[in-house]
């Protein structure tokens, strides 16, 4: 029987979701006889690749480079999984909402910038910021969604594994929103 | 103190008194004391609170629930445009949106000079007359947009 | 004070005599229609004139209550008792004053400005709730009186039980008309059976729908009708006191209103022992404050208690747990206002008007797309179609009728091939509409039916008290997906969002306000499904 | 007002045959019999709005759901608390009160301790079914020992209640409607200002979200004392009357 292939990414989050990952410990050996990771910040791939059976994403969408992945994302991927809190509240990214773009760039490159040499908003490779941020589901359908906060290895453990015998993840008695 | 000078005070103990300082007495004394003092102020809701022995966070709550009442000032002239349904479809909307824009004003709000408040209306009851506005306690119905403009440009000169 | 039928009908006596001395009256509606295009100023006007030319003993001049008409307003009316004739003037402005009253010293006829009586829009009306609207004088108890008024609380005082007075109101058939529609008469026996030693009468005139105005013409036109029923079933119940709400936003209705109370009081038909009998009632006038949902009776009743207009869980029902949490009565202006007749000429005489399930007649407030906008009366089961095109005079500059919405924010939107069904309580509900307190909005179809829809669903939204959570949050929500429908910006999966909306908020809310706010979406998607996929991008 | 004598009354809830007595709730005689009904807004020694609508049930015979915590029991009725529309609807509503304002859970200082995140596990509800709203509010952290942030806030209405009906205060209400409406303190003050607060802490004891809470306390200890009102209330039941 082939691997399943599968990627992971991670969008706008803080990458704590993906070091829960690592967390798994010897577990990961124990996964890596079954899946190929064909696409990650783990491994060196560049382009997101095609046919791709379940690809776990951290993180919300806050620009137009995250909507333009997800959507890719999207048609690529067989299953999604919406890895962690801001994947699937928005969390922490989407606190953002609360004052607008504009606010947090003034805060960013400027209030709190020892030295902004540019004196503007860089405008070049920089992606732009949507005016809201939102959970991935608000912008494609997703297959299965596991909180936390970071999302605790077991849980992801769980969730892999249920999704690998074909199950619905069950992770309720190992991770929640916040956990 | 104040209450015993102000002559609008006065009316409000009346409204009150009349209704025996029940606790049941708030909105229709709420009522009297918009129509003396022109709008709610914290003080005169703390008065009204203390003289019918009722919590002011209850009073406020009251006051902030119905949207007969002002907590701020009006301004010198003002335009009620009705949002009726029967408005609503014969262009209110538009008109609303118009003396917004004209005036530099959101519905519910007083310019920055004090001139204008302008108001929308859930429905005056004139529905016959759609689309219509209230400018300075006249009604005028079967409004134009430009006529509208035209009618607070000549009230607020 | 009076005490007696005979001393009632004394009044009655010499109140006709006064007015057939004076063989010709002019009457000018001063509803609030006609007031806002400056009837207070025609009528001084014309009193002037009329009393400039010495016709002062031969011609009265009186402001009446809405007549109905109001798209031809301001209307005056030449009444002639000797030759039993009305002429009727529409469309008049303040300079047309002089030309009424030279037309009428000359005894010609002003053509321009006639309104012809054989107009299908009052041929095709039943006025039973606005007999007197647009005759008598609102601010004179003695005109009431002199047009049968009262006669009926005298009369069930002096000579019936209270058990007879809820027999002919059960059957008359008379169902609520503020929206729910049930049988009057069945809530005041389950009011009348509670032992209890204190009981209210309230009466909704809140009258928040936008695009109804209704209950504020009978206030404005016929406040004694009012009292009267209340005050029917206050003896009916065995209840002593009653208050009227009050939309703040009516101040001429509050004035009648309380004007009318003062002149009962004085007569002694509202107070103690009323006609000689032990039968005590007392009426206030109490103001609302501005809060669609007070319409909703819990609410409604918390808001008289002086509180945030709170609707709570039913049960309890007013009727065990109303006002100050005893039993209560609420009905609305025109319920109250459909009493006396049915108490003066019998149930049976009322039944025989309208439909088996739903008799009577209904007070519709026609508006936006339609010739003749106003007030009618019609008996209950006329076709829509009748009341617009008959009645109303069909939808103005050719266009096409696209929807009716009756029913007020809440209710439904019907589209033009169900026209022809019967307006009852119960034809409108199986379309997904409902009565309401009897809004009736023509749209053309230069309107957008998702606009339409967003309209009402915002309504509510603002209107919402925020109590429960669908109803707070759920409204809020839809008028959001609304805006990408509006936008055409919404995708597959907000279609599929604002149905489930619609159910959660339906299903779950605490009142009917929560209850009945997704309606003109769920009609409309299903009558409009068209015009909903349409503003979906593809991309 | 007629009080009836409290009866016994035999019923079905999920078809197991409960008694209670005819002046209990729906709601405390499942609690009795140890059948969970899901409650947000409801706190037993508090009176019952019916606002969350998380306990909404079933009664065989009528086609509206009633909250349990209002809805009073009747011979014979036939409950269900569990159904596949009842549970979905209930999950619906929860993600309605998840998007109203900003939970967000990890940087929450009850996080662990919400009655709001835990009712979330209850329900299996893995994600908003309806998009956040993103309203903005003001943190009141003027009070030298609590802190209010309205971001949190349910308006689930317990603290309103407590302080109006068990401390007697009635410090707090709630002002405008809708979903503006918000919780005050007096005439929307800062709440160190407040002319009527005792600084009694009932209102943080019982909020069941991150909205109340204690100042300068981690997630770890801000714990609410569950059961404060109700051993308060039986205590001052039970008070020595010498």
């Amino acid at each position: 029987m082939s691997k399943v292939r599968v990627a992971t990414i991670w969008l706008d989050g803080c990458s704590g979701c993906h070091m829960s990952f690592l967390d798994m410990d010897e577990r990961l050996v124990e996964i890596a006889e079954k899946i190929d990771v064909v696409y990650s910040p783990y491994v060196d791939t560049k382009e997101f690749p095609g046919d791709v059976d379940l690809t776990i994403v951290e993180g919300a969408l806050s620009t137009d480079h995250d909507i333009t992945m997800i959507k890719k994302i999207r048609k690529n991927s067989k299953k999604i999984m919406a890895l962690g809190d801001c994947a699937i509240t928005g969390n922490v990214s989407a606190m953002k909402n609360l004052s607008g773009s504009e606010a947090v760039l003034q805060r960013g490159y400027f209030e709190l910038a020892d030295e902004n040499k540019l004196g503007r908003v860089p405008s070049e490779v920089v992606p732009k910021l949507l005016d809201t941020v939102h959970p991935l589901h608000e912008i494609v359908p997703i297959d299965f969604y596991v909180p936390g906060c970071p999302t605790p290895a077991d849980a992801i453990y769980k969730a892999i594994t249920d999704i690998l015998e074909g199950k619905e993840p069950d992770t309720k008695e190992l991770t929640r929103f916040g956990k | 103190m104040p209450a015993q000078v102000d002559n609008r005070y006065k009316m409000v103990e009346r409204t009150m008194k009349k209704l025996g300082y029940e606790r049941s007495a708030l909105i229709e004394t709420l009522h009297t004391a918009q129509e003396s003092f022109g709008y709610l102020e914290k003080e005169t809701l703390k008065f009204i609170a203390r003289r019918l022995k009722l919590p002011f966070s209850k009073v406020y709550g009251v006051a902030t629930f119905y949207h007969f009442f002002r907590l701020k000032p009006k301004g010198k002239h003002n335009t009620v445009v009705c949002m009726g349904t029967a408005c609503y479809i014969k262009g209110a909307n538009k008109i609303l949106a118009k003396l917004e824009e004209r005036f530099n004003v959101k519905a519910g709000g007083t310019t920055a000079d004090d001139l204008l408040s302008l108001i929308s209306a859930r429905c005056v009851g004139s529905c016959s007359l759609a689309p219509i506005a209230i400018f300075d306690d006249k009604p005028i119905g079967n409004l134009g947009i430009e006529q509208s403009v035209e009618i607070v440009e000549e009230m607020i000169r | 004070m009076i005490h007696t039928l005979e001393e009632l009908e004394e009044i009655a006596e010499a109140k006709r005599e006064k007015d057939s001395e004076t063989k010709e009256e002019l009457r000018v509606c001063i509803g609030s229609s006609c007031l806002s295009l400056g009837a207070d100023q025609i009528e001084k006007d014309l009193k002037e004139e009329i009393s400039c030319r010495g016709l002062k003993d031969k011609c009265k001049v009186k402001g009446v209550g809405c007549n109905g008409l109001c798209s031809a307003g301001v209307l005056v009316s030449h009444i002639d008792r000797e030759k039993n004739s009305e002429t009727m003037y529409g469309n008049l402005g303040t300079s047309d004053i002089k030309s009424v009253a030279e037309a009428y010293e000359s005894g010609t006829i002003l053509k321009e400005k006639l309104l012809d009586p054989h107009d299908p829009f009052f041929l095709n009306q039943e006025k039973i709730v606005l007999e007197n609207a647009g005759y008598i004088d609102p601010n004179d108890i003695e005109d009431y009186i002199a047009h049968d008024g009262y006669f009926a609380l005298f009369n069930a005082i002096i000579e019936l039980s209270a058990e007879e007075v809820i027999a002919e109101v059960k059957k008359s058939g008379l169902r609520g008309r503020g929206g729910g529609g049930y049988p009057v008469g069945l809530k005041w026996e389950t009011v009348a059976k509670v032992d209890s030693e204190q009981k209210y009468i309230v009466c909704n005139g809140d009258e928040g729908d936008p695009g109804a105005f209704m209950d504020r013409a009978i206030m404005e036109a016929d406040p004694h009708r009012v009292i009267e029923g209340m005050a029917l079933a206050g003896f009916a119940c065995g209840a002593n006191k009653g208050y009227v709400y009050v939309r703040a936003e009516y101040p001429i209705a509050v004035e009648k209103l309380n004007k009318a109370i003062k002149q009962a009081k004085r007569l002694g038909i509202l107070g103690q022992n009323i006609a000689g009998s032990n039968f005590s009632f007392d009426l206030e006038v109490r103001l609302g404050g501005g809060a669609f949902v007070c319409g909703e009776a819990t609410a409604l009743v918390t808001s008289i208690e002086g509180n945030r207009g709170n609707p709570r869980q039913k049960p309890p029902h007013l009727s065990d747990y109303g006002l100050w949490g005893e039993p209560t009565i609420l009905n609305n202006v025109e319920s109250f206002a459909n009493i006396a007749p049915i108490i003066r000429k019998g149930g049976a005489w009322y039944a025989g008007f309208g439909t088996e399930k739903s008799p009577g007649t209904k007070v519709f407030a026609l508006s936006g797309h339609v010739k003749n906008t106003g007030l009618v009366e019609v008996p209950m089961g006329m076709s829509l179609r009748d009341i617009i095109y008959k009645v109303g005079g069909g939808v103005p500059e050719g266009k096409k009728l696209k929807v009716v919405q009756t029913g007020g924010p809440s209710g439904g939107c019907i589209p033009e091939h169900l026209l022809d069904i019967p307006v009852d309580y119960d034809s409108l509900k199986s379309v997904g509409s409902m009565m309401g307190s009897g809004g009736m909005i023509v749209t053309d179809d230069s309107q957008s039916i998702v606009e339409v829809a967003r309209f009402f669903v915002e309504f509510c939204a603002s209107e919402s008290c925020g109590k429960c959570v669908p109803c707070r949050v759920g409204t809020t929500e839809l008028t959001n997906i609304l805006d990408k429908f509006v936008a055409k910006t919404a995708t597959k999966e907000d279609l599929i969002l604002l149905q489930d909306l619609c159910t959660v908020v339906k299903e779950t809310s605490l009142c009917g306000l929560g209850q009945a706010a997704p309606n003109p979406v769920i009609t409309t998607l299903k009558y409009f499904e068209d015009e909903y996929l349409e503003a979906i991008k593809n991309d | 007002m007629i009080r009836e004598k409290a009866r016994v009354k035999t019923f079905k809830i999920n078809g197991t045959d409960v008694t209670g007595k005819s002046n209990q709730t729906i709601l405390e005689v499942a609690n009795d019999h140890e059948i969970k009904i899901p409650t947000l807004c409801y706190m037993k020694g508090l009176s019952c709005v019916g606002a969350c609508r998380m306990c909404l049930v079933e009664i065989k015979g009528s086609h509206k759901l009633i909250p349990a915590c209002t809805g009073k029991i009747k011979e014979g009725m036939e409950v269900e608390t569990e159904t596949e529309s009842l549970k979905k609807h209930r999950k619906f509503i929860l993600s309605m009160i998840f998007a109203e304002r900003n939970h967000v859970c990890s940087v929450c200082v009850s996080n662990g301790h919400c009655e709001l995140q835990d009712m979330s596990v209850e329900l299996d509800m893995k994600h908003s079914s309806v998009p956040y709203i993103y309203p903005k509010f003001e943190v009141d952290a003027s009070h030298e020992r609590f802190v209010y942030d309205p971001n949190r806030c349910i308006v689930c209405t317990r603290c309103v209640r407590v302080c109006n009906e068990v401390e007697g205060a009635h410090a707090l209400d709630i002002i405008d409607r809708g979903i503006n409406s918000k919780i005050i303190h007096d005439m929307d003050e800062p709440w160190a200002l407040s002319e009527s607060c005792t600084s009694c802490g009932k209102c943080v004891q019982v909020c069941p979200t991150g909205t109340l809470t204690e100042k300068g306390v981690s997630s770890a200890e801000m714990v609410k004392k569950k059961s404060l009102i109700i051993d308060l209330l039986e205590a001052r039941e039970n008070r020595d009357r010498k």
